[in-house]
């Protein structure tokens, strides 16, 4: 099934809607062994995407444009700026051409693997890479939003406990790997509460 | 723990327009109004220093935009680095035909946008270098000094490069200069208690009655370690020891930064002075213009960092060559 | 909220030392070190203005020693009245010939001690004149001003008694301009969170989440009001409507003093300060040399205090002359 | 009965004692309205008083005078240098002289008018003042240290209670007037302390 550019809409329109929630949860995660600002952070990178409306972009790729100009301007943090940077990737891989749900993995990947080289940061750091790297896995051969979508939820769920316990090797956090055993990286548990708000109509 | 603020939305341009009104030598620049740079028109043939960082943290970054410091400055949200455009913006205005030295924290957001930033302005022939403050001994060994965080001694390098530029030295030069000032501070922080972000509900971290957090960052993040709240006495040893560890002294001179972190009275940073000074005169090291105040914040942070700055001849004559911008002039 | 010192006995002593050796421009002197005076002798012929307080206000008071300001001050334990032998030995130690300006805030034990100090003087034959600090619009109405407190504004008649002082002017145009000075400035403080003295428990008084106190001293004591927690517009708002009131504007140029307690981020008081400016010029008021910082603390006391000072030439021209001390710098 | 030179000693011990559990109350009590700093200032004019030797000093005027010095050289509060302040007057009045525990109303009255003149305060204002009224009423016609203790104990008790619910008129709390009723003013507080110490022996 095709990727449309209404569907991209409707993620960010989800995605917006789930920052309400997830703003002062995800602060108080960053707040443990960082600044405090995953939450109020993502909330203006997500509400500047969503403003840049990206229902009237003509093509996917003018919509991954969009959406990595909104946050580009909307921050300059290690995570928005990858964010927005992933954006700015998929924007230039699906160039000319249409997407489809079974492509989505290897975008996926494709944007891990920029992130990667512009944060210099390796899987297994604990961030939001390996979250990434498990979604990536965890679409490959899926066709459509239904199934792209539960598998990804459960990719999440399952990464996030999979790192809780393992140290964490990039960002403010490095400087606490010990401490950080035990407890959720911001950008996972960000990348995870988005994963479910895209996959839950609301 | 409160804050007189507006929106939280609006808090970091309210900021910057109250800065540019009351300091007119500083004028807001760049699309979103993100980069402060001098009021004057840039001075060509003069290599440009441009920094930038998150905000939060004044008079650091954009505050020691002026004469003999930066040139420009770009400016993220609260503890956010600044974004693309800003940096980008930041270097243009700052070029004076003479090339670019960009000074700021090693932060990964920061690096990200001024990486990214160079990348988009290569057409443009502006050509960039880039040093990184890495003066906090909380943040990693001697070992992996390019893993360490940029704090308060950061503005040690902007005073030093900012004197090379301003005195004509090409962008080789001045960057060596920076590098090498960075290269010879050391800063480690404690902290009392937290600050509280505009946007965040709560205090970036919660202390007891009797504890201190050593080896604190500037951005209400916790310290490396925590500590048992002591007299500032056996603080002000501590931080000196352990400053004096990871950088033996070569030379017999050094400069000292007592810096608060936003709430700690001038009395207690004073107090703190004392003793330093005291120690580094028992290892035999004499003075060199101390800076004691609020030079570096994290907001409402209580708490202070001493730095070091170790001091050669030609360091020496940077350090104390005139420059002024609003919270800092010397000669 | 702890506090980073050693025994609360030598807080003062300690911060002292500190600041002393800090600033070379400033000795302490007086038979217990409770007197702060300018490192170079006192100079002949000049009128002397001696200022002196409590401790726990830095840069207040000795912090304004210095050139076009203060030649002496003496200091009290913290938030305590000078004891009469520092008052006597500043006064002594201003003495140029010329007499000598007594300019400090409106405190009970203040003013006993510079009385008892002035009666034990008056076989020395050194002339004085007295002026206090009266600014504060919230500790009497307009028709008892002489019930007010001394808090921030002070500082505009130390910048003109010293200018005058400065230029030859004799004792009698000192203290004119000094009262003068006094006469034209109004403050009104609002507080967010309270200090805590080093020797006590406790802080000074607890505010709830959504509380804060308007009318606020700079001695840690309650507000003279409690209100609700507002945005800062509607603060400024408020803060400057009762400042306009209370003197109403009579010519067409104001400075501003936006003065953090001790806790208050630069970025809050640059906000605050972004939206008095905007009410001032809506009133057809100019603003002349605005002031934005820690001038006048109360440890580390969060809020800020706002300070009109009502210009004309004269003021204007005393305002706008050299001066020099650690704290401030003007031309 | 003679007031001698180690019955004036011996209270400053009292006094002095007494402190350490007043210290922090006092505080609390002038934190109210005020800046807090009644108690630990007290401790140290009180401190060095004792330190200053009374007991050594050849007449009642010429421990008066030491404890005069040392209560000036301690501080520059209202209530501090009000306190030294009245010391200084008892040594005036004490010169050449020896001194009778029936003395001590006059004595007492003297020191009221002296603070009186040199603060500014009213009788009436609820300050120290109406304290010392008070006692110097009370030790009328009381000839030894036991009956001036008994008489001076009950007055202030009688004069605290009497005062808690009027309005203060005078220093830090004047501002404060309304707020002051129902409150204790630390000077009248930190007096009645006092004279229950130097009235108990420890
Ligand atoms: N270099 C990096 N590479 C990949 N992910 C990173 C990197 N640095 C940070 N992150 C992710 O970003 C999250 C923090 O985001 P954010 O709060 O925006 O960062 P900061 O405040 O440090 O700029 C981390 O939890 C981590 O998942
Ligand atoms: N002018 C005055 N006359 C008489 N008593 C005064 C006067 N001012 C203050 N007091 C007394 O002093 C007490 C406060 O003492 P203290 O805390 O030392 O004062 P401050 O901190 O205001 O200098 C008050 O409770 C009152 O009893
Ligand atoms: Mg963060
Ligand atoms: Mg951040
Ligand atoms: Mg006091
Ligand atoms: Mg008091």
């Amino acid at each position: 099934m095709e990727l449309t550019v209404e569907q991209i809409a409707e993620g960010v329109r989800r995605a917006n809607h789930a920052m309400v929630d997830l703003e002062q949860a995800l602060n108080a995660a960053d707040a443990k062994l960082g600044d405090g600002d995953t939450g109020s952070m993502l909330v203006r990178v997500i509400g500047g995407m969503a403003a840049a409306a990206p229902k009237t972009a003509t093509s996917v790729s003018e919509a991954f444009g969009k959406l990595a100009r909104a946050g580009m301007s909307a921050t300059g943090s290690s995570l928005g700026t990858l964010f927005a940077g992933a954006m700015l990737l998929l924007a230039k891989q699906t160039k000319d051409r249409s997407v489809d749900w079974a492509d989505l993995s290897a975008l996926v990947g494709a944007a891990r693997d920029g992130m990667m080289a512009r944060g210099g940061a390796k899987l297994g750091d604990k961030t939001v890479l390996d979250m990434m790297d498990a979604l990536a896995a965890a679409l490959e051969g899926k066709t459509d939003a239904a199934q792209a979508g539960k598998a990804g939820v459960d990719a999440a769920e399952r990464t996030l406990e999979a790192y809780r316990d393992r140290p964490c090797k990039m960002g403010r956090a490095k400087f606490f790997s010990e401490k950080s055993v035990g407890l959720d990286d911001p950008g996972m548990l960000a990348f995870a509460g988005l994963v479910r708000a895209l996959a839950t109509a609301k | 723990m409160k804050k007189l603020m507006n929106d939280p939305a609006h808090y970091v341009d309210e900021a910057l327009d109250g800065l540019t009104l009351a300091h007119p030598s500083l004028m807001r620049d760049g699309s979103a109004g993100r980069v402060i740079r001098r009021a004057e028109a840039t001075r060509k043939g003069k290599v440009g220093i441009v920094s930038g960082g998150g905000s939060g943290h004044l008079p650091l970054f954009c505050g020691y935009v002026g004469q003999g410091l930066l040139d420009t400055c770009s400016i993220g949200n609260v503890f956010e680095g600044p974004n693309v455009d800003s940096c980008m913006e930041a270097i243009r205005l700052a070029d004076g035909g003479q090339g670019i030295l960009r000074l700021y924290g090693n932060y990964g957001g920061d690096r990200m946008n001024f990486d990214i930033a160079g990348e988009m302005l290569e057409d443009e022939g502006i050509r960039c270098t880039t040093v990184l403050g890495t003066d906090d001994i909380a943040s990693g060994g001697p070992d992996e000094i390019e893993r360490r965080r940029g704090v308060a001694g950061l503005i040690y390098a902007y005073k030093c490069a900012g004197a090379a530029a301003e005195a004509g030295a090409h962008l080789e030069e001045v960057t060596r200069l920076a590098a090498k000032a960075v290269a010879m501070t050391r800063t480690i922080g404690v902290g009392l208690a937290a600050c509280r972000l505009p946007s965040a509900a709560r205090p970036s971290f919660e202390l007891g009655e009797n504890e201190i957090e050593m080896g604190i960052g500037i951005h209400g993040e916790p310290g490396i370690w925590r500590d048992t709240l002591r007299p500032s006495d056996a603080v002000a040893d501590e931080m000196v020891e352990r400053l004096l560890a990871d950088l033996p002294p070569s030379g017999a001179e050094v400069s000292v930064l007592v810096n608060g972190l936003g709430a700690t009275p001038l009395e207690e940073l004073f107090i703190l002075f004392r003793r330093v000074h005291k120690k580094l005169a028992e290892a035999g090291l004499r003075v060199v213009m101390p800076l004691i105040g609020n030079y570096v914040t994290s907001m409402e942070m209580q708490g202070a960092s001493v730095s070091l700055f170790h001091l050669d001849e030609e360091l020496k004559r940077l350090l104390l060559a005139p420059a002024e911008c609003p919270f800092w002039r010397v000669g």
